[in-house]
């Protein structure tokens, strides 16, 4: 019983979704609070679910303040600066635990821009300009060497695109159509097989229409 | 007949040593997984070799590391070796190995090296900007379009809405999207035009608060800032996609930016806002979703030209200096990946190697 | 002082940060795991802040008279959710035990709604396909030729077309897309670096002026 | 010929909606099957469980969540169709995320709804357990380590399914239906070590980079995207969503061809008659 309750209210939403394609409308709008309204609720709980009490409560009942959890005070005295942001006139105390998420953002971003994208895309890009008896890999090769380099030169800031400089660029822009129009059409596939599995829903779990 | 005798003579060839490059907590042990002679095996540990106990039993693979060890201590090894054909096989005792706790990594000098440079880079150019000297930097289409997007807004009479992607603020793409915001928000404020954002993170949210203050307070309009406009919706995706879109749909702002990082949302949301005829400038920094704000949106910043754009917003020469110092690394790069791929047919040095960073 | 402390904190979490990267010896080592964690315990909270903005916003619309229906569905949806979460975690000791109630509207409302709106980019494609792809310049066609002949690619039609048709699609993937993408990445990382370094150095500072 | 440019490079949103709903939808409801050419792949998976001995139990990981679910679920049922066909024992894990387990549970009730297959006889719930890479390591010495109680918190012992299994000896099969990495752990884990067969089923972006364990032999058979599902259908003789969203999927792609060339045609003809 509770399932085909269910099945009825996920195909009113799935319904009120796809209505909002021909134009907004009453019952967009009811999908879309209850939406926002229950996701919020969902992430809430998930979050306290999942890290909140896995992460700080948890080890805090467990062990108590003591020993490496003596460093648990630090998010713990984070969260409660935090929450000083619901407290007018005192809203600037939760200037601290931005700061400290700025700069974990900047201090990983340096490290891990350099370890995880520049150096292997680099190391990936030095190719072999010859392979024997292989013209075709021999051309990717080279393709791909010329394609990286110049696709860096779209972005050179100093220098206007004119003359020799700018034609270079022009073959980097060149290249980054022909990736952008590829990815495009590579990703319809794939957000398709997600409607296919509304429709089908709709058809089979909802109407029996199809077995 | 020749594999199993090589087999036998090898008998169970195990290497213990210390972890390099750790914290000193653990041991490595590299097992002779490849004979395709053994199963798995068992791991004894102790810190006398009269004492062994056992600490991880069914290992397979190449190597183990027996973690959670204290830092400068000796430990004593034994290894039980079973066979696929339902034998044991056992090393002698091993040891003592030490743990060493290292203060250098030496596996991300590569990374430490670069850092350097770049940090050098900055610090120069920025010295340069400083001492007066002109530096260029050319136009940027999607950033001259800010503020002819705002006026726009503003003769029209109508809002703009400012979407900061999914990402929280220890994202950088957020980062600078926030910096953007900025911009804009002193923008907006100038031309009197309302400014709307709807948020997934609530750092973000919190942050944008004081950001938008800052800039309206900049444009000498504190006035007439309102905190109610910048608001979170939900963390989940599409429940924050379906909030945007009835925003979108309902205040039908006259600019809508979409800046920081995205992910399938972004396509939902551009189209929203292109079928209610507001100007869209969009940029973010992935490459998946980058196709989508191109074919979808007025204007793009793509990767680094969204990093940069607060620099170049900014127009303050110090930070246009550190563009200058990025247009520099990337020569630099370049320069590197041709040395290194003629190195490559030559045969002179392999210099990926430098490249290597774990 | 308002200003100053939080300039200090950023900059010294940055340089923690960095330090740890390349020291395991102790205190260093697994401090930036550990930082990482300290970070998703304080968003965890700031969820709380979240939750109060989305839920006062819509309270005082439904006082100020404006928007009352759909402002109480939304207010509706929150407090059933937020109730049966917490009635589950004291009942089965997880909100997330599939008999749970709040398994049912994980099930029948997040799941289907979540998967509809993702499902409305199937129809988004084809309109921004439509209205953008023209041939106006040398680079939207390039773009324009490269979406068709990978959509064609595949679909048993384009093989139909020209039988080399799947083989072309995967290439254009695999070779000029690949090099585009490595390109901007790596101008991504540049950009990167350098807003850390802004950030570190004190010459951008986005959460003050 | 301005007006017709007019016309054809202004087509109404809508009409672009209705026309990519009618394409997909029609063709789902009329029925209209695509011919589904199997591939060896999805090919040696089906052979593989159809030479299972009826009464084998075989794993299923449910490691997709709520965004990859409509790719992977159709996987999903032709696999257990075809599991409960053969009247083989099938239990539920996931590894990835808490929330798959619902979605998955939902596929498995309504099938074996469809087969008259009771729970704790013929299938089982295991949940959800984080950590996957000790926890497929831990089966292999005894599925109680970790796996104490089912999902709805039984102890195994007291399920006729469960009670006589301990490891992968007695687990005559592993499926792992994955949208992020878990199928690498199983086969590093579960294969390598334990020799326990192994088939993954990825979402069609995946596909690639999953095909070198077939050729090695590592796993047993591979399905990937709704096509890989489409395939499975075709060889159990009961097309569901895979067949009937194949025609939908070639629709789409030619629909949007289609349209570009339209958009473009009414492009020229305007530029044409403005020179």
């Amino acid at each position: 019983m509770t399932s085909v309750i269910g099945t009825w209210l996920a195909a009113f939403f799935t319904l009120a979704i796809f209505s909002f394609l021909y134009k907004d409308n009453p019952f967009y709008k009811v999908a879309e609070h209850l939406y926002v309204g229950i996701s919020a609720a969902f992430w809430l709980i998930y979050v306290w679910s999942f890290t909140v009490y896995p992460l700080l409560v948890k080890p805090m009942i467990k062990n108590g303040l003591q020993g490496e959890n003596l460093l648990l005070l630090i998010p713990f005295i984070f969260s409660i600066m935090m929450l000083f942001r619901l407290i007018p006139n005192y809203g600037w105390i939760s200037r601290w635990p931005m700061a400290f998420t700025v700069g974990l953002g900047a201090g990983l971003g340096l490290t891990g821009a350099i370890q995880g994208i520049l150096f292997p895309q680099m190391r990936a890009t030095v190719l072999d300009l010859w392979l024997k008896n292989n013209p075709l890999g021999t051309l990717n090769n080279w393709l791909l060497i010329v394609g990286v380099i110049t696709t860096i030169f779209y972005f050179f800031f100093s220098q206007e695109h004119k003359g020799a400089f700018g034609k270079i660029a022009r073959v980097g822009i060149a290249f980054i159509m022909i990736s952008f129009g590829a990815s495009f059409g590579f990703t319809v596939m794939a957000r398709v097989s997600i409607l296919i599995g509304r429709v089908g829903f709709l058809l089979g779990d909802w109407l029996h229409l199809i077995k | 007949m020749f594999g199993v005798l090589m087999a036998i003579i090898l008998s169970l060839n195990v290497q213990v040593f210390d972890t390099p490059n750790d914290d000193g907590t653990s041991i490595t042990i590299k097992l002779p997984w490849q004979t395709g002679r053994y199963k798995s095996f068992s791991i004894y540990r102790g810190t006398s070799p009269d004492n062994l106990k056992l600490v991880q039993n069914f290992v397979v693979g190449e190597t183990y590391k027996d973690r959670g060890l204290k830092p400068g201590a000796e430990y004593y090894y034994k290894i039980v070796a079973h066979t696929k054909d339902g034998k044991t096989e056992e090393t002698d005792v091993i040891g003592p190995v030490k743990t060493v706790a290292t203060w250098f990594n030496k596996n991300r000098f590569g990374i430490l090296v670069s850092i350097i440079i770049l940090g050098g880079l900055f610090v120069y150019f920025i010295e340069k900007a400083r001492s007066g000297a002109e530096l260029f930097i050319r136009k940027i289409s999607g950033l001259e379009a800010i503020d002819d997007a705002v006026g726009r807004a503003a003769e029209l009479g109508k809002p703009i809405v400012y979407i900061p992607g999914l990402l929280g603020i220890n994202s950088i793409p957020t980062i600078a999207s926030l910096s953007i915001l900025r911009k804009v928000a002193k923008k907006a404020a100038e031309y009197e035009v309302d400014l709307i954002m709807p948020n997934a993170d609530p750092m973000v949210m919190t942050t944008a608060q004081e950001v938008v203050k800052e800039a309206y307070l900049d444009a000498g309009r504190p006035d007439i800032y309102n905190p109610n406009n910048i608001y979170y919706l939900t963390s989940d995706q599409f429940g924050y996609t379906a909030g945007v879109d009835g925003i979108l749909i309902r205040e039908k702002p006259g600019a809508v930016f979409l800046q920081g990082y995205f992910y399938a949302e972004s396509l939902i949301l551009a189209e929203t806002a292109h079928s209610i005829g507001a100007i869209q400038i969009a940029g973010t920094t992935s490459t998946t979703q980058l196709p989508f704000f191109v074919a979808a949106c007025d204007y793009t910043l793509i990767g680094e030209e969204m990093l940069a754009a607060s620099a170049y917003l900014s127009k303050d020469p110090v930070t246009l200096g550190s563009l200058k110092a990025e247009d520099y690394a990337k020569a630099l790069i370049i320069i590197f990946l041709i040395v290194a791929i003629l190195s490559k047919v030559i045969g002179f040095f392999d210099f990926t190697r430098l490249l290597i960073a774990k | 002082m308002r200003k100053e402390i939080p300039f200090l904190i950023s900059a010294l979490t940055a340089m923690f940060a960095v330090l740890a990267f390349f020291i395991p010896h102790k205190p260093f080592g697994g401090l930036q795991q550990k930082m990482l964690v300290w970070y998703s315990v304080v968003t965890g909270v700031a969820m709380l802040i979240g939750v109060e903005s989305l839920l006062n916003n819509h309270y005082k619309r439904i006082r100020r008279r404006e928007n009352i229906l759909y402002s109480s569905f939304l207010i509706f949806g929150f407090l059933i959710t937020f109730v049966l979460g917490v009635y589950s975690i004291r009942k089965y000791g997880d909100a997330f035990a599939p008999n749970s109630p709040f398994m049912f509207i994980f099930n029948y409302a997040e799941v289907p709604l979540q998967s509809t709106m993702f499902a409305l980019l199937a129809f988004f494609i084809a309109s921004a396909a439509y209205r953008a792809m023209k041939i106006r310049t040398v680079e939207a066609s390039l773009l324009l030729a490269a979406a068709v002949i990978v959509m064609l690619g595949r679909v048993p039609a384009g093989a139909q077309l020209w039988s080399g048709m799947p083989k072309f699609a995967e290439w254009i993937m695999e070779i000029p897309n690949l090099a585009a993408q490595r390109g901007i990445l790596i101008g991504v990382a540049l950009g990167s670096v350098g807003m850390s370094l802004r950030i570190i150095l004190g010459i951008e500072k986005p959460y003050l002026r | 010929m301005n007006k017709l440019g007019k016309i054809l490079s202004n087509i109404n949103r809508q009409v672009i909606y209705l026309l990519v709903f009618l394409v997909v939808a029609l063709p789902m409801i009329l029925g209209i099957k695509a011919k589904v050419t199997v591939t060896e792949p999805v090919r040696k998976a089906y052979e593989f469980i159809d030479s299972l001995p009826p009464g084998s139990f075989i794993l299923i990981g449910i490691d997709y969540g709520p965004s990859t679910f409509p790719e992977m679920n159709p996987m999903l049922y032709a696999l257990l169709r075809h599991a409960f066909k053969k009247n083989l024992k099938v239990g539920i894990l996931a590894l990835q995320n808490a929330v798959n387990i619902p979605i998955g549970s939902q596929v498995l009730r309504a099938v074996a709804k469809e087969y008259g297959k009771k729970y704790g006889i013929d299938y089982v719930n295991l949940g959800y357990k984080p950590g996957w890479d000790a926890v497929i390591v831990s089966i292999g010495r005894e599925i109680r380590d970790v796996f104490p109680e089912d999902a709805f918190g039984t102890p195994l012992d007291s399920l006729p399914i469960t009670r006589n299994i301990h490891n992968y000896d007695d687990i005559a099969l592993v499926i792992d239906l994955a949208s992020g990495g878990t199928w690498a752990s199983w086969i590093q884990f579960a294969q390598a070590r334990f020799g326990v067969p192994v088939i993954i089923g990825v979402t069609a972006v995946m596909g690639p980079e999953s095909y070198p364990y077939l050729q090695s032999g590592q796993i047993k058979g591979l399905i990937a995207g709704l096509k890989g599902a489409a395939e499975y259908e075709t060889l159990i003789h009961h097309p569901y969503l895979g067949v009937r969203g194949m025609p939908a999927q070639s629709g789409v792609h030619i629909l949007i061809i289609l349209l570009i060339f339209v958009g473009n045609i009414g492009y020229l003809l305007q530029k044409r008659s403005k020179t």
